[in-house]
């Protein structure tokens, strides 16, 4: 009956990996957000908005990857409304934030009106030939579709980008001392309005991975909570790409195990254990919070230039 | 191109026209918007604005307004004086829930016996439900410098969960054939929150919502807690040298803004939400951090705020059904105004002027 | 010599104030100038329209015959002029290297570019580890890697902002010497300083600022300090004085005074013993970042510490919360003005109420008394000559010397029995600073026991009847004032074992 | 004079389930009686203040009769129907009634002893998943119906039960219908909102239901059949009854046979002897001489729940909280 060895380890972390795979795009673009300094609290209005462009695109031109660029756009427009707000009206960012998700929940339903009840065109798979085959591995790490590779190439760019580039740098000095990079000559405003750009189109791909990929349709209000899952994932992660990985695949994880405990037949308190991924981000916030050494100086201040 | 400059002091004139200004901006983007949806623009902004306060039935929807108000108002006055101390209670909901939990739990306890201080009782568990759900952010940011943004919208959802497991088991009504849900204790006289004066909409949260009005306006502005608590927020090193504990301020406001929202739950699930259901919180605790910016953080801007919040809900829905608009765009629509009303606070802060486009 | 640099009819206006108002000068290849000016004078806002910061509302530059531009710091840097700011512009948890590149038009590759710091840092006797933290680093250190920063684009204009407020005397020395082989190399300094000896060992030409305009341009070589301050100030000025009282009895004792610093980049304080006497003004002198900060932070008590090791008229206040010890009479007025002295965004009023609620009674029952708010920040504003239009001014729209004459007037108009002050002229302009050293004087003559802990020597010696110097988080016995010579002074502050010293 | 007629749904109308189903009723009366009715509707709308107000407010702009389509209005339809003598409150799902308050529900429980049949039939594993929302009776009545079906054509068969403690998370449901095919599952059934899981079956290649409405579209391929909320019928009986002055308070609890829950169309995927026995057990529901629940059932513990030949009484069937004998787990506390 219980018979927890039913529970093959490879297909766990296959399906934990796809299920990250949203928040962990989501949560990649908002750590490039906050180390520029700003904090943006819409991550879950961006992710819906970036669900149904993606969905209604690609149900019109029937391509796919349409489907993604009109998702990153989407989500990018959107998240720059945040930015002019935030950067030019100097509103305050948890504010604006919220403001952001509210009209992005509500901005989606509404383009997603006519798009209930399609199917999306298919979503290619990537297969190697043969390599999906490999013991174990196949199975957990290399039988997936494109956007999970692109997710992890995406968290290797922006390590590299952030580490080793020079706009990288400049970056993380605006995060860091926003005074400061804007007196030796950059243009604070610009910088950050191109990171929020940037973490709105990878929360709109998460969206549209979730949209597209994972549970192929619209239906209202879809991301169900996905995209603050992702705000906790940066924190979590002292701000360091490969550590939201982690805490994606954690999170992931523990949802995922959760409910195929219960196909196992394993007599688990159902309720609470719904809970458990909740209880165990908030256990793992934590444990990292004595690491604030990587958190960006000047995050969630207000920048204004008096020239 | 448009230049800003820095007021020395923010302009009271500023403070008291942008928000006219901003709901004057999102009715015209608002009109817009209801327009490409081949909808009346005039005639939805009227139903919106205008039928709940003067319209035929106002007298009807009045109340109404005080009754969505309330909850509003009352935890945005607890969030409010957190974030003027740079403390950010985004989990308000889960509070607001554990609330209702606990004030519902002693009713449900006490039932079917009838005496007076059954609802003093309930007020009271309520209130520190909310409260002890909020003091675990705090204790947690104490201790180990947790970001309490973040726990305290974590415990929203194992609040959630929470209460679905109460509806679903330990409170489930015994006589509800099997549905899940609570006794309805609006009819139980003695842990009911009834209408005070019939047709007014007024109940115990409603009165108890002016109330934190006025007892935070002279806290806030009079008490020197709210001094130290609003120079936390402005400087937190000046702030540690005027003497004021930070961890203090952080138990303090958390615990503060959780039991308030713990009483707005009570009040709600002993009032006009009757019982704990699965689907009892429906955002309220959101909603209030909007309405707390909305009033600009300060105790009648948040009244104000609460009240027109509260009247784009009730327009809102009668917007939706005499006028077919779906109920994504009103919620775009709120969107809107807060958008509007953020970026037009600008004006009070700063001077725009206009300066010629420079030559090169 | 040519002209560089040519000013033409700046002008810039800020809402209320013009900051600098028609204003017109030359600057010379290898010309070392001098710009002075009281607080609000207008100097930063100038140099900022030479870097490309801010634009002028009228006027004309040109450099070398060009006509000049700016409209960002980048095409400053093209042009050849670079800038060193009064607040650093540096970012303290990126490297020396890190923080260079960030400030250079044409970077070369990491590793070219840390061959290039430490030639130029020995080339120049700056020594610097270019994969250093920046957080990690002195205030000297940290200066360097602004300077090395210019150096490396070889400018041809290189503006100096305050640069010297921070550094020992040994490292003005090295600044000094830079500058002057620069100038002899044919490069423009164009150089602010509140420190008039300083510039009149240093500079050529002086060009003198008064409410944003040109007052008169002179050759600080030839006049002396007072005269320059006075043209600066446009009247006459008095040296603080006092009466010659003798110390009473020990009003604060200070006994094995360690503690940890609660910042990354700090510095630990060790074994620190210490008497002051009723009526004594007490020097402590040393470069910053050398433990003043958690000095301050012990004795304020922000950073409470052990009970025994802080004394205030014989009871222990050690472990004390600020205001606790507000009520028993020690008070302090920290160095950080905006932010720590005083919440920049609160009117004057709120401000006084932030320390004075305590000995001043402006509460009752937890309830503010706003009318005695009111009348204390008044008070204060009299007393203090503190330019400000009302008491409901936000802090922060008050110039850096009002400023710290409002915050050293909120303390010493609350008669404490033990006020202790960290750099209380910093940035403030003579006039102010006069009167800010006169306020401290006329305090221990009343009878109060005064510590004063300032990187400004002169400063120390003028005022201080002792003086102490705070090293690596250790505090050197305290020697009479009189008793002391510069050089004794300034290998103290470099480091040399003070006992050594003091031998 | 036009009938104004009232729906406030507790969901949007695009979530593809329990609302968009009764919007689908809503959209039917329209059709019907053309420019006789006018119907108006408000969705998420929350239980309890916010609903009273919601049916107050169409109340009072003329709303001669309101379907109010959650279980959760129960108590705000009664105090807006005393408050409103002259209107008609419709309740969904509801247990308390009043002189102008029906209620009705349907028998959704028929529609999955049709699916465990053909569940039963077309496991090869002999592995069935189900997707539960809540663990209340309405559900817990769906799975025992669906399983004594699947068992009576198939004895080795067993469910794997996986609860999400949710009507609608797609992604959520995706995950459980995932995990459940991990177990070696390869037939579906859901109690929850959302296609995901038929998408998701789709994509593995194993079978799975229609839940709410058709879904057809969402997996051409895995679908067997769907359990249609068919809400149309009534609503246009219980509109003419208005119309015509001879509606009377009453509770309905329909079914397949008249209608209230519909099967959709077979796949092709099912061979015709499945076929056909489907089609037998929905012609004997229609025809009443089916029940699902006839003994002898045993209860999970073994005690004796219907004796042979017994058939469950509503109330027990509308109060249900045990499993019937055989399924395997506990219903979660
Ligand atoms: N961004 C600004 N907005 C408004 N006013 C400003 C701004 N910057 C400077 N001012 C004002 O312009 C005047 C000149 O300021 P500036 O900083 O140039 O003086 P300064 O001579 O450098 O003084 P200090 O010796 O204190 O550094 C002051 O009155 C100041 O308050
Ligand atoms: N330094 C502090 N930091 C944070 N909270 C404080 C601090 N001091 C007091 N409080 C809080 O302020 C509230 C009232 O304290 P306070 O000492 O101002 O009032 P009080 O004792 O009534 O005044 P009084 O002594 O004038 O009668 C208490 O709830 C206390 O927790
Ligand atoms: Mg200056
Ligand atoms: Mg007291």
């Amino acid at each position: 009956m219980m018979d927890l060895s039913a529970i093959s380890p490879a297909a766990l972390v296959a399906a934990l990996i796809a299920a990250s795979t949203p928040i962990l795009l989501a949560a990649i673009g908002e750590l490039v957000v906050e180390k520029s300094g700003v904090l943006n609290l819409g991550v879950e209005g961006m992710m819906i908005t970036g669900a149904i462009f993606g969905f209604a695109a690609s149900v019109e031109t029937g391509s796919p990857w349409l489907g993604l660029v009109a998702a990153m756009i989407g989500s990018a427009i959107l998240a720059l409304i945040f930015g002019v707000l935030t950067q030019y009206f100097l509103t305050n960012q948890v504010a604006t934030g919220l403001a952001l998700t509210l009209f992005g929940l509500g901005f989606s339903a509404l383009i997603g009106q006519g798009y209930t009840g399609i199917k999306p065109p298919p979503f290619p798979r990537l297969d190697i030939a043969g390599l999906s085959g490999i013991p174990f591995f196949g199975r957990a790490l290399l039988s997936h579709d494109y956007i999970v590779y692109l997710s992890i190439l995406l968290v290797a760019a922006v390590w590299y980008f952030l580490k080793y580039t020079r706009p990288g740098l400049v970056l993380r000095a605006v995060g860091e001392n926003h005074d400061a990079a804007h007196a030796i000559g950059y243009n604070v405003t610009r910088i950050r309005l191109m990171a929020v750009a940037f973490g709105g189109a990878c929360a709109g791909l998460g969206g549209a991975y979730l949209a597209l990929v994972q549970v192929p349709q619209w239906t209202e209000g879809m991301t169900a909570g996905a995209g603050w899952i992702a705000l906790a994932l940066v924190v979590f992660a002292s701000w360091k790409p490969w550590r939201v990985v982690l805490g994606a695949y954690i999170f992931g994880g523990v949802s995922i195990l959760q409910l195929n405990l219960q196909a196992v037949g394993v007599n688990i308190p159902v309720a609470y254990l719904s809970m458990a991924p909740y209880i165990v981000t908030i256990i793992v916030l934590v444990i990292m919070s004595g690491d604030r050494t990587s958190a960006p100086a000047s995050l969630g201040r207000v920048f204004h230039a008096s020239s | 191109m448009f230049r800003l400059e820095a007021r020395p002091q923010p302009s009271r004139f500023w403070i008291a026209v942008t928000p006219i200004l901003a709901v004057i901006a999102t009715m015209i983007a608002g009109g817009l918007m209801f327009a490409v949806l081949g909808k009346d623009p005039l005639a939805s902004i009227r139903m919106i604005f205008w039928d709940p306060l003067m319209g035929e039935y106002a007298f009807y929807y009045r109340g109404q307004l005080l009754t969505k108000a309330g909850p509003l108002i009352l935890i945005a006055i607890g969030l409010s004086i957190g974030f003027r101390a740079g403390i950010w209670n985004i989990g308000a909901e889960g509070q607001y829930i554990i609330g209702a939990i606990c004030g519902a739990g002693v009713a449900l306890a006490a039932y079917p016996v009838q005496a007076w201080y059954i609802f003093p009782l309930m007020v009271l568990a309520g209130g520190l439900g909310g409260w002890a759900w909020g003091m675990i952010p705090a204790i947690l940011r104490n201790r180990f410098g947790t970001n309490e943004i973040l726990v305290s919208l974590m415990l929203v959802y194992v609040a959630q969960h929470l209460l679905s497991s109460m509806a679903l088991g330990l409170m489930r009504n015994p006589e509800g054939m099997g549905f899940p849900g609570s006794r309805n204790l609006q009819q139980y006289p003695s842990a009911a929150n009834p209408e005070l004066i019939a047709g007014t909409g007024i109940h115990w949260g409603v009165v108890a919502a002016f109330l934190s009005v006025i007892v935070a306006y002279v806290f806030m502005s009079r008490h020197m807690t709210g001094f130290q608590i609003r120079l936390m927020g402005e400087s937190p090193r000046a702030a540690t040298f005027a003497g004021v504990i930070p961890k203090r301020v952080v138990t303090f406001t958390l615990g503060l803004s959780g039991a308030l929202a713990g009483l707005a739950g009570l009040f709600e699930v002993s009032g006009p939400a009757g019982q704990i259901t699965i689907d009892f919180a429906s955002g309220y605790g959101f909603t209030a951090i909007i309405v707390a910016f909305l009033g600009r953080l300060h105790p009648i801007g948040i009244m104000l705020g609460g009240l027109l919040m509260a009247l784009t809900y009730v327009g809102g829905n009668l917007v939706q059904q005499q006028a077919g608009l779906p109920a994504a765009a009103i919620q775009a629509f709120q969107g809107m105004l807060l958008f509007f009303l953020l970026a037009f606070d600008l004006l009070s802060a700063y001077r725009v002027r206009l300066v010629k486009r420079e030559h090169r | 010599m040519t002209t560089l640099l040519s000013l033409k009819g700046l002008t810039k206006a800020y809402p209320g104030v013009v900051a600098n108002n028609n204003v017109s000068f030359d600057i010379d290849e290898g010309q070392i100038h001098a710009l002075l000016g009281e607080n609000g004078a207008g100097k930063s806002t100038l140099v900022k329209m030479i870097y490309g910061l801010v634009r002028p509302d009228s006027g004309q530059m040109t450099l070398a015959g060009q006509p000049y531009q700016p409209h960002e710091p980048r095409e400053a840097r093209a042009a050849g002029v670079a800038m060193v700011f009064q607040h650093f512009s540096l970012f303290d948890a990126l490297t020396v290297a890190e923080n260079i590149t960030l400030g250079m038009e044409n970077a070369p590759p990491r590793r070219e570019l840390s061959q290039r710091i430490r030639d130029v840092s020995t080339a120049y006797e700056l020594p610097l580890d270019p994969d250093a933290i920046i957080g990690d680093l002195s205030v000297g250190e940290r200066q360097r890697v602004e300077i090395i920063r210019c150096l490396l684009q070889e400018p041809k204009l290189l503006i100096m902002d305050e640069p010297t407020s921070v550094l020992t005397p040994q490292e003005v020395e090295v600044l000094f010497k830079t500058l002057n082989r620069l100038a002899g190399e044919g490069t423009a300094i164009l150089y602010i300083s509140h420190k008039l000896e300083e510039i009149r060992t240093l500079c050529h030409h002086a060009t003198i600022l008064r409410q944003g305009e040109v007052v008169g341009e002179t050759d600080p070589t030839r006049s002396t300090a007072r005269e320059l301050a006075e043209m600066m100030v446009g009247e006459a000025l008095s040296s603080p004085t006092r009466k010659n009282t003798r110390p009473g009895k020990v009003a604060l004792e200070i006994r094995g005074l360690s503690a940890r610093s609660g910042n990354p980049f700090g510095t630990d304080l060790d074994e620190i013993d210490l008497d002051v006497r009723e009526g004594e003004v007490m020097g402590i002198g040393g470069v910053a970042g050398n433990g003043q900060d958690e000095f301050m932070l012990a004795l304020s008590g922000e950073a409470p510490v052990a009970r025994a090791m802080v004394r205030v008229d014989g009871v222990d206040v050690g472990d004390l919360t600020p205001n606790e010890r507000r009520e028993i009479g020690l008070l302090t007025a920290p160095e950080e003005r905006l932010g720590h002295a005083a919440a920049p965004n609160m009117t004057l009023f709120e401000n006084a109420l932030m320390t004075g609620n305590v000995r001043r009674n402006l509460s009752r029952h937890g309830f503010i008394r706003w009318k005695a708010a009111m009348a204390f920040a008044d008070e204060i504003v009299h007393a203090f000559d503190v330019r400000t239009p009302s008491v409901r001014n936000t802090a922060k729209s008050l110039s850096g010397g009002n400023l710290q004459k409002f915050v050293i007037g909120r303390e010493v108009l609350q008669t404490p029995r033990v006020l202790v002050v960290n750099q209380p002229t910093w940035g403030v302009d003579a006039a102010a600073a006069a009167a800010i050293r006169q306020a401290l004087m006329d305090l221990a003559e009343a009878g109060a026991a005064v510590v004063i802990i300032s990187q400004d020597l002169d400063e120390l010696l003028e005022v201080s009847d002792r003086l102490a110097i705070l090293h690596a988080g250790r505090l050197s016995q305290p020697r009479a004032t009189d008793e002391l010579t510069m050089e004794e002074i300034g290998l103290m502050m470099g480091g040399m074992e003070a006992q050594h010293v003091s031998a | 004079e036009k009938l104004k007629v009232g729906f406030i749904y507790v969901g949007p109308v695009g979530d593809l389930g329990w609302t968009h189903q009764h919007d689908q009723g809503r959209k039917a009366v329209e059709k019907a009686f053309g420019d006789k009715v006018e119907t108006t509707y408000v969705e998420s709308v929350p239980e309890g203040a916010d609903a009273e107000r919601v049916m107050t407010q169409m109340a009072l702009s003329g709303a001669k009769l309101i379907f109010a389509t959650s279980f959760g209005y129960m108590d705000a339809v009664q105090n807006v129907a005393k408050k409103f003598p002259n209107v008609k409150f419709e309740h969904a799902t509801g247990y308390k009634t009043a002189p102008n308050v029906s209620t009705y529900s349907a028998r959704f429980y028929e529609g999955r002893m049709v699916i465990g049949h053909i569940a039963g039939k077309m496991t090869k594993t002999n592995k069935i998943g189900y997707i539960a929302s809540y663990p209340i009776p309405e559900v817990i009545r769906g799975i025992n119906a669906a399983y004594l079906a699947a068992k009576a054509v198939n004895p080795n068969v067993q469910f794997k039960i996986v609860w999400v403690f949710t009507w609608f998370d797609p992604a959520k449901e995706a995950d459980a219908a995932n995990a459940l095919i991990e177990q070696g599952v390869d037939v579906i059934m859901q109690h929850t909102d959302s296609p995901a899981a038929l998408t998701i079956a789709e994509k593995k290649g194993i079978y799975a239901f229609g839940q709410a409405s058709d879904m057809k579209k969402f997996g051409p391929n895995a679908r067997l059949t769907s359990i249609i909320d068919n809400w149309a019928p009534y609503y246009i009986q219980e509109v003419k009854a208005v119309m015509d002055g001879t509606w009377k308070s009453h509770a309905t609890w329909d079914g397949i046979k008249q209608g209230m829950v519909k099967i959709g169309d077979f796949s092709d995927k099912m061979p015709a002897d499945v076929k056909a026995s489907a089609q037998k057990i929905i012609d004997g529901l229609k025809a009443g001489t089916l029940h699902p629940f006839t003994g002898p059932i045993n209860k999970q513990d073994g005690s004796v729940w219907l004796k042979p030949g017994e058939v469950a009484d509503d109330a027990t069937l509308a109060g249900m909280n045990f499993y019937v004998e055989g399924i395997e787990g506990q219903i979660p506390k």
